[in-house]
């Protein structure tokens, strides 16, 4: 074991074996102590809510992480690589600079009875940010969530100040035996809440500008579409079939209490 | 209380249901642990073994177990280095076999020494021209790392992942475990090398003895790679067991007809090295230290039929399925396949123990028959129950197969669409 | 510069760090496992000054010459004295460890229980001895204490009359005689065996059997058959002396008919009567049918040089009116009121059954004086614990290998244990005689005839003990002695013809015993190594039967079985080996085998 | 270990075993326990979980009477010399073999007690102390205080007695010599044999009677074509003996040694 042990012989076959197991273990000893030393320094960095969103994409489902470009059909199956933050992606930029936006042609788009106004910008956690004019943004949850969940019976908003991470955990939302977390759409610092009445959760004053990660007026219908199907699956896989073509009554929550929503509700808010 | 365990979006049965089924093989465990008190406490005379038969059933089981545990490192390799993506499904039942392989085998090894307190010696005063030391230094290593890639599996718990520390640290740790994995693929080569150098090395028993290449005898590689080959039939037969058990769909077919290619390519060759090296071994090895290589087998029940089941029908037939894709195909031929070719490592790791450990080598010996005590055998049952209690405590509260959920939607998605065709009509 | 708390911290920290770089935390972790490596509960033995001590082994009646290496006068180790005329260094696995034999756990404890029943019983009148190895100076004492009380001195069987010189014998015939492995004193038939052509007949492949030059397997039981078959040829050949009796028995035995007696060929039979005629001197050497091997010796040309009288070491003149020795099997059945056993110098196992015989009916006791709880303390109304070698002062009478007189002391090498009797005190004290210092007035009577050798152990060296002053003589035999006669001895009388009384049975399968030397004597524990340990010999309760014959009585190897005879039933453990003759049966001495095994006992085996 | 004997003379000490001397009387094997404390045994040992560092065999010719012969083998540790197959298993160091003696030691202290040394031997002459190892009450007093007695779980052979050995070698040194006096040095067994059957000693010194023994024709070693170098040489006159060395032969159902 150690030069100075009983038997220990400075040969080479003892100094090959003993080299190599030493080897082994500080290899492994660097592994473990380089991930403690990594996770230390992501804690103090608060990268906590970055990493959650990482690790839980990947363990999403193929349809929930779709490019936009293929809920649009212009890039027809593609994955997203970025964790639907698309502020810094390369095919985008290229695809932007090759097709100008087009205008928005309606005020309100509606899907399958449901409303979306094009006066905003969505996540694909089913939230809406939407300018202010002393540039805060207000942010609220879109019709999907207000189908899944209806009135919930209870909301965790983030207190006042606190710093938002696009992707983050914005506040969570309790219905019955379900607890849902709603992402955060955007980076920035908890202003003011807001209630039902209000129509919007939160106030936000922006860290980054940069809003193209968000979906825009012309991906709405393609989006919400495909959530639909989305949402019928996972009703599915927990029971609750639907018939071809059958839209389903608000508040599903409350019109299948058996059910297992907190599967369907992680599948449609994007976490596990 | 128990459903805030499980992942959301995974089917688990009732508690209930789940503590009927952890029922019995708590019983066996308590049993066993009994057993293992005995020969721990009384000590070794519980057993059935002796002077002559100094290795018995525990030995032969625990370098089966170890074989099969093969899949952990293996899958490791194939995914990590190789990066084979589709083994992603199984990579963390993979690991929890393994773990449990081996660190239930560390179990019976420490009962089936005669002074387990002094385990350490052997790390204190390695003897460096011993196969057992290289052993026992790689098991302990690599039992380590599994332990260390067990911990990611661990940490993706659904309670435990909202603690932000351990969530922080299963995703630095998993960005590393790539390194884990060479390691333990370094380890693994050589500790399932040297269980066959176990062997290979003694030099007083002929029937076991084989000539080395450099420091290794011939049997360090086989063990290689028969080790190799069958962990993926392994992971493949527990996968598909699981499934039945379950009944759940947890892996695509494509990941296990690979792991049956993976298995099918590997074991044609080790078949064939094998068959190289027991001519070998028949003709020169074997007859050079004075032993007619016949003489092994005419001793009842040991006749030449164990040479064959062990070459022909668990090696070349099971190679011959694997490496057919329109059997591959089926999942009776596929299954069928990884099952012999685990039973053909279980016969090689019992020839290589057993068998050497009966056969006579002075003229005056007797060939000895030994029949495992109820104690031995209670032992070894511990850790098959404490195997299965592991798995299906990880299998109900941890993500063993992460396609699990993608698969159920894509079955619930597959439904209703396939209706609505037959509506549409 | 200042020194604060923190420093000193990070100095203790450094530190910490850096010894770990040294040996010194390692040496320590090493050395703890130096500590460890006693387990508790294994006992250490005591150091101490070395030295060697010497006696003689009384476990069996041979009483080779012992080196004890002590510790501490405690002994350690035993061995053989090199040089020694009669045991000539060698020790049987039995003597190698002799010094064990206090401790074997079948010693009787102990106990509490008073000598005075011996007393009263003696008052009582009817009194016997039973002395199972006669010859010895507590042998005369209990001759004395009989005649003074009028009780019976009983041997059985009575000593040969004649003993064997093997070194003058050029052809030995061994009937059933464990002649390699026991008989007499091992050492000498050893050193002897050079010089003779041993033929063994046995119907078991004894050691002796597989020792031999010529191994004949005879039938078993048929040791008679072919002792008289060999007279008959051998009387056609005009002996010069011939026994009573014995043309007459012997003319009825043809080789025809001692060979289907044997199993033996006719041409076996007249080969081996040429062999013992022609290369002379020949000696017949017997166990069970050692009154037909006597008769059969006369007959041969050993007669006088190969066979001689047997001699005693002389005794006081005063003690020579003590009381006749009666055989045991002379004694009327029933006669016998109080039977006093010494077992305590144990020698041929009777069966228990022969003696009981001679018990009066109703309202006879037995008091068995023994150390070993497993012979006839199990049928002793009253068992009184004695000392055992090296326990115990004993003398040893010549073996039946010695042709000249001996006389030897078994001296004490360790304290016996508080609470054990000495049969020979309490008979002696009983009977109102006074044998305190019975050896040592042998030990006189020794050294005043002025004959023969004193041969020393210590140095090796013989000294005439007309040289030697009485307490030089005494001190000597004290501190390992033996006394060789120098008187030549004559041919022995003619024996008289009597035939060996066998047992009916039938299709019972015929039982050979072997392993006789366990009988008696328990010895160290650790004999276990010849016959548990290991199957060099065959273990007590074990037999072996051919495989063959096990197979018809549907018994496999390693079965437990009921061996039944006549006079009862015990346990046994069956192992096959095919050297044992077809319907025979080898079965390792124990009591409860010789209990109901009598010589040429017939017995079923039936699967327990 | 290795430089305790530096300067002196280096031995190799071996045995000569003329078994056709050999009675089978076992008195080397009680005598070998009494030396080396080995405790009688446990009321559920039998033949093969018993502790007897030289174990006497029977061994006969295979044939059947009146063609059969017997003979009887001591076998203990062989002292293998070349490629020794126990010290080469011990995973820690528990065997040794001594470079100034050529004995092939054992430290029970060290012994883990995983009996892969066991499996190593081709000669079946290491033993494994299934129970804990029990004197009767008082046979403690009858232990060699040269020897320290074994504890359960551990392995244990024949070490040509070293607690001798050492002993001689301490009065050796006590006296100045390097060397030891032969006579100082004798095992227990070979002290024990009645008919001198095992002789010990020297072999690297040519005028030993062991060294003149195994050069003679009729000397053989256990299963040589293994290339072990035993340091056991046995002797007999007859051809069927010498045979006994070699491999077990082509008979199956052969009829079990007694031993």
């Amino acid at each position: 074991m150690l030069p100075w042990n009983y038997g220990f012989h400075f040969t080479t076959g003892p100094i090959i074996f003993m080299g190599i197991f030493y080897t082994v273990l500080v290899i492994v000893a660097t592994t473990v102590i380089s991930a403690v030393l990594r996770s230390r320094r992501a804690m103090r960095e608060h990268h906590t809510e970055h990493i959650r969103w990482h690790s839980e994409f990947d363990d999403l489902t193929t349809p929930a992480r779709l490019c936009r470009y293929a809920l649009t059909g212009e890039m027809p199956g593609r994955i997203c690589p970025n964790g639907f933050d698309c502020r810094h992606c390369d095919v985008r930029a290229h695809l932007v600079a090759k097709l100008p936006e087009a205008q928005p042609a309606e005020a309100v788009v509606v899907v399958a009875g449901m409303a979306f106004p094009t006066d905003r910008l969505y996540h694909r956690g089913h939230t809406w940010v939407k300018q202010e004019a002393d540039g805060t943004v207000t942010v609220g949850v879109d019709e999907v969530a207000k189908l899944i969940l209806g009135a919930p019976d209870k909301i965790d908003l983030p207190h006042v100040g606190r710093q938002l991470r696009l992707n983050g955990v914005a506040w969570s939302v309790s219905k019955g035996r379900t607890t849902a977390r709603v992402l955060a759409p955007l980076d920035g610092k908890v202003v003011a809440h807001g209630g039902p009445a209000d129509n919007w959760r939160l106030r936000i004053r922006p860290t980054d500008a940069d809003m193209s990660h968000l979906l825009t007026a012309n991906e709405i219908r393609p989006w919400v579409t495909r959530e639909i199907q989305r949402l019928h699956v996972a009703l599915a896989a927990v029971g609750v079939q639907t018939e071809p073509g059958q839209q389903h009554r608000p508040d599903i929550a409350a019109n299948h209490p058996d059910a297992d929503l907190d599967a369907v509700c992680a599948h449609m808010f994007l976490h596990r | 209380m128990d459903k805030d365990f499980i992942a959301r979006g995974m089917q688990r049965c009732s508690t209930g249901k789940f503590l009927l089924w952890l029922f019995p093989w708590v019983a066996l465990l308590i049993f066993g642990v009994y057993s293992a008190a005995l020969c721990l406490i009384k000590g070794l005379n519980q057993t059935n073994m002796d002077n002559r038969f100094a290795f018995g059933a525990w030995i032969f089981l625990d370098l089966t177990v170890i074989a099969l545990g093969a899949g952990a490192f293996f899958t490791g390799f194939l995914l990590y280095i190789l990066k084979m993506k589709e083994l992603k499904a199984v990579i963390n039942s993979a690991v929890v076999i393994g773990f449990v392989c081996y660190s239930g085998a560390v179990v019976v090894l420490a009962v089936d020494v005669g002074q387990p307190l002094r385990a350490w010696f052997t790390f204190w005063y390695p003897n460096v021209h011993s196969m057992l030391t290289e052993v026992t230094f790689c098991i302990s290593c690599y039992l380590m790392v599994l332990l260390i890639e067990y911990i990611p599996i661990v940490l993706k718990n659904r309670k435990l992942r909202e603690i932000p520390s351990m969530l922080v640290f299963e995703h630095e740790l998993h960005k590393l475990i790539y390194v884990l994995a060479a390691v333990g693929t370094f380890l693994s080569f050589f500790h399932q090398g040297s269980l066959g150098g176990l062997y290979g090395v003694l030099r007083g028993r002929p029937f076991a003895f084989r000539e080395h290449l450099g420091i290794w005898p011939s049997t360090f590689f086989l063990f290689i790679l028969s080790a190799a080959a069958v962990g993926p039939s392994f992971i493949l037969l527990t996968t598909w067991l699981v499934e039945k058990i379950s009944r759940k769909k947890l892996v695509p077919p494509e990941a296990l007809r690979l792991l049956g290619r993976v298995s099918g390519m590997l074991l044609s060759v080790y078949v064939l090295l094998k068959c190289v090296d027991t001519l070998i071994w028949m003709n020169r090895t074997s007859m050079v230290r004075g032993f007619v290589p016949a003489q092994y087998y005419a001793f009842e029940p040991f006749g030449e039929w164990v040479l064959f089941a062990e070459l022909v029908l668990f090696g070349i037939v099971p190679a011959a399925i694997l490496l057919v894709p329109k059997l591959r195909e089926k999942t009776g031929w596929l299954v069928s396949a990884a099952a012999m070719a685990c039973c053909g490592v279980a016969l090689n790791r019992f020839v290589q123990t057993i068998q050497t450990m009966a056969l006579p080598t002075l003229s005056f010996d007797k060939f000895l028959m030994y029949t495992p005590s109820w104690q031995e055998i209670g032992a070894f049952l511990m850790v098959v129950a404490y195997g299965v209690l592991v798995y299906s405590f990880s299998f109900r509260y941890f993500e063993l197969f992460p396609q699990e959920r993608q698969l159920r939607i894509e079955s619930a998605a597959a439904k209703p669409q396939h209706e609505t065709a037959v509506g549409g009509r | 510069m200042e020194t604060n708390r923190r420093d000193l911290l990070k100095l203790a920290g450094g530190a910490a760090v850096g010894i770990v770089f040294t040996p010194v935390p390692w040496r320590l972790i090493t050395d703890a496992a130096l500590w460890s490596e006693n387990w508790p509960g294994t006992p250490q033995p005591a150091h101490g000054p070395l030295t060697a001590r010497y006696t003689n082994c009384s476990l069996c009646p041979a009483g080779c010459a012992v080196r004890a290496r002590c510790i501490s006068n405690r002994p350690i180790g035993m061995a053989g004295v090199a040089g020694h005329p009669l045991s000539q260094g060698a020790l049987c696995a039995l003597g190698l460890a002799g010094h064990q034999a206090p401790y074997h756990p079948d010693r009787l404890k102990p106990a509490s229980a008073s000598a005075a029943p011996v007393a009263q019983a003696i008052a009582k009148g009817g009194v016997a001895v039973l002395d199972l190895r006669p010859g010895r100076t507590a042998s005369w004492t209990y001759r004395r204490a009989m005649a003074a009380v009028k009780g019976l001195y009983v041997t059985a069987p009575q000593p040969l009359p004649f003993a064997y010189n093997l070194s003058a014998a050029r052809t030995v015939l061994s009937i059933g005689a464990p002649l390699i492995d026991g008989w007499g004193t091992p050492g000498n038939v050893l050193r002897a065996r050079a010089g003779f052509h041993l033929i063994q007949a046995d119907s078991v492949e004894s050691r002796s059997a597989s020792l031999a030059d010529t191994w004949l397997r005879i039938n078993p039981g048929s040791e008679p058959a072919l002792a008289l078959g060999l007279a008959q040829i051998l009387l056609q050949r005009k002996p010069k002396a011939v026994p009573a009796g014995m043309a007459e028995a012997a003319a009825q035995m043809t080789p025809a008919r001692t060979a289907d007696a044997t199993a033996l060929s006719e041409k076996e039979i007249l080969d081996l009567a040429d062999a013992l005629f022609q290369n002379g001197p020949s000696v017949v050497v017997a166990g069970e049918a050692a009154p037909e091997a006597a008769a059969l010796n006369a007959l041969l040309g050993g007669w006088g040089q190969a066979v001689v009288a047997r001699q005693e070491a002389p005794v006081p003149e005063s003690w020579k009116t003590a009381a006749p020795a009666t055989e045991l099997a002379s004694v009327p059945d029933g006669s016998i009121h109080t039977l006093l056993i010494d077992e305590s110098a144990p020698g041929d196992y009777i069966p228990w059954g022969v003696i009981a015989k001679k018990l009066a009916r109703g309202s006879s006791s037995v008091i068995v004086f023994s150390w070993s709880g497993t012979g006839y303390a199990r049928h002793a109304n009253l068992a009184l614990p004695t000392a055992v070698f090296p326990e115990a002062l004993d003398d040893l009478p010549a073996p039946a290998d010695s042709p000249a007189a001996a006389f030897r002391l078994s001296a004490p090498l360790v304290e016996p244990p508080a609470g054990v009797v000495n049969p020979v005190e309490v008979i002696a004290k009983a009977a109102g005689i006074d044998a305190s210092a019975a050896l040592r007035e042998r030990a006189d009577a020794i050294h005043k005839t002025a004959r023969g050798n004193l041969f020393r152990y210590a140095d090796g060296v013989s000294t005439p003990v007309k040289d030697l002053k009485p307490e030089d003589f005494w001190n000597a035999l004290n501190e390992g002695g033996c006394w060789i006669d120098t008187a030549q001895a004559g041919a022995p009388p003619l024996p008289k013809w009597v035939p060996s009384a066998s047992a009916a049975g039938g299709a019972d399968l015929a039982v050979t015993i072997v392993e006789r030397r366990f009988a008696g004597a328990p010895g160290s524990p650790l004999m276990s190594k010849v016959y548990k340990e290991s199957n060099l010999q065959l273990g007590p309760n074990r037999a072996a039967l051919n495989p063959a014959t096990a197979a018809g009585l549907g018994l496999a190897d390693g079965a437990r079985a009921a061996l039944t005879t006549a006079a009862g039933s015990c346990e046994i453990e069956v192992i096959l080996d095919p050297a044992v003759s077809p319907g025979a049966l080898e079965v390792a001495a124990g009591p409860e085998v010789l209990d109901i095994c009598g010589a040429f006992a017939r017995a079923k085996v039936v699967r327990a | 270990m290795i430089s305790e004997n530096k300067g002196n003379k280096k031995a190799r000490y071996g045995m000569s075993i003329d078994v056709d001397r050999c009675t089978g009387c076992g008195g080397c094997m009680v005598a070998c326990a009494s030396e080396n404390n080995v405790a009688p045994a446990n009321p559920g040992a039998n033949d093969r979980k018993g502790l007897t560092w030289i174990r006497v065999f029977k061994v006969d010719n295979g044939q059947e009477y009146p063609n059969k012969r017997s003979v009887f083998v001591p076998m203990m540790c062989q002292q293998c010399g070349e490629e020794t197959p126990c010290y080469l298993a011990c995973p820690q160091q528990a065997v040794d073999v001594d470079p100034s003696t050529g004995i092939v030691g054992q430290m029970p202290e060290r012994c883990l007690g995983c009996r892969y040394c066991m499996a190593a031997c081709p000669y079946h002459a290491r033993y494994f102390n299934w129970w804990d190892p029990v004197w009767p009450a008082g046979m403690e007093k009858t232990m060699n205080p040269d020897v320290a007695p074994r504890m359960r779980g551990v392995v244990e052979k024949c070490n040509f007695c070293h607690g001798r050995w050492h002993a001689a070698r301490q009065k050796a040194a006590a006296s100045g010599n390097r060397v030891l006096d032969p006579a100082d040095y004798v095992p227990a067994c070979v002290e024990a044999c009645p008919t001198g059957a095992i002789r010990f000693g020297d072999l690297s010194d040519a005028s030993t009677e062991v060294a003149r023994n195994s050069k003679t024709p009729d000397s053989f070693r256990m299963l040589e074509k293994l290339g072990t170098e035993p340091k056991i040489y046995y002797m007999s006159k007859r051809q069927w003996v010498k045979e006994i060395a070699e491999a077990p032969k082509l008979t199956p159902q052969k009829e079990p040694a007694r031993g």
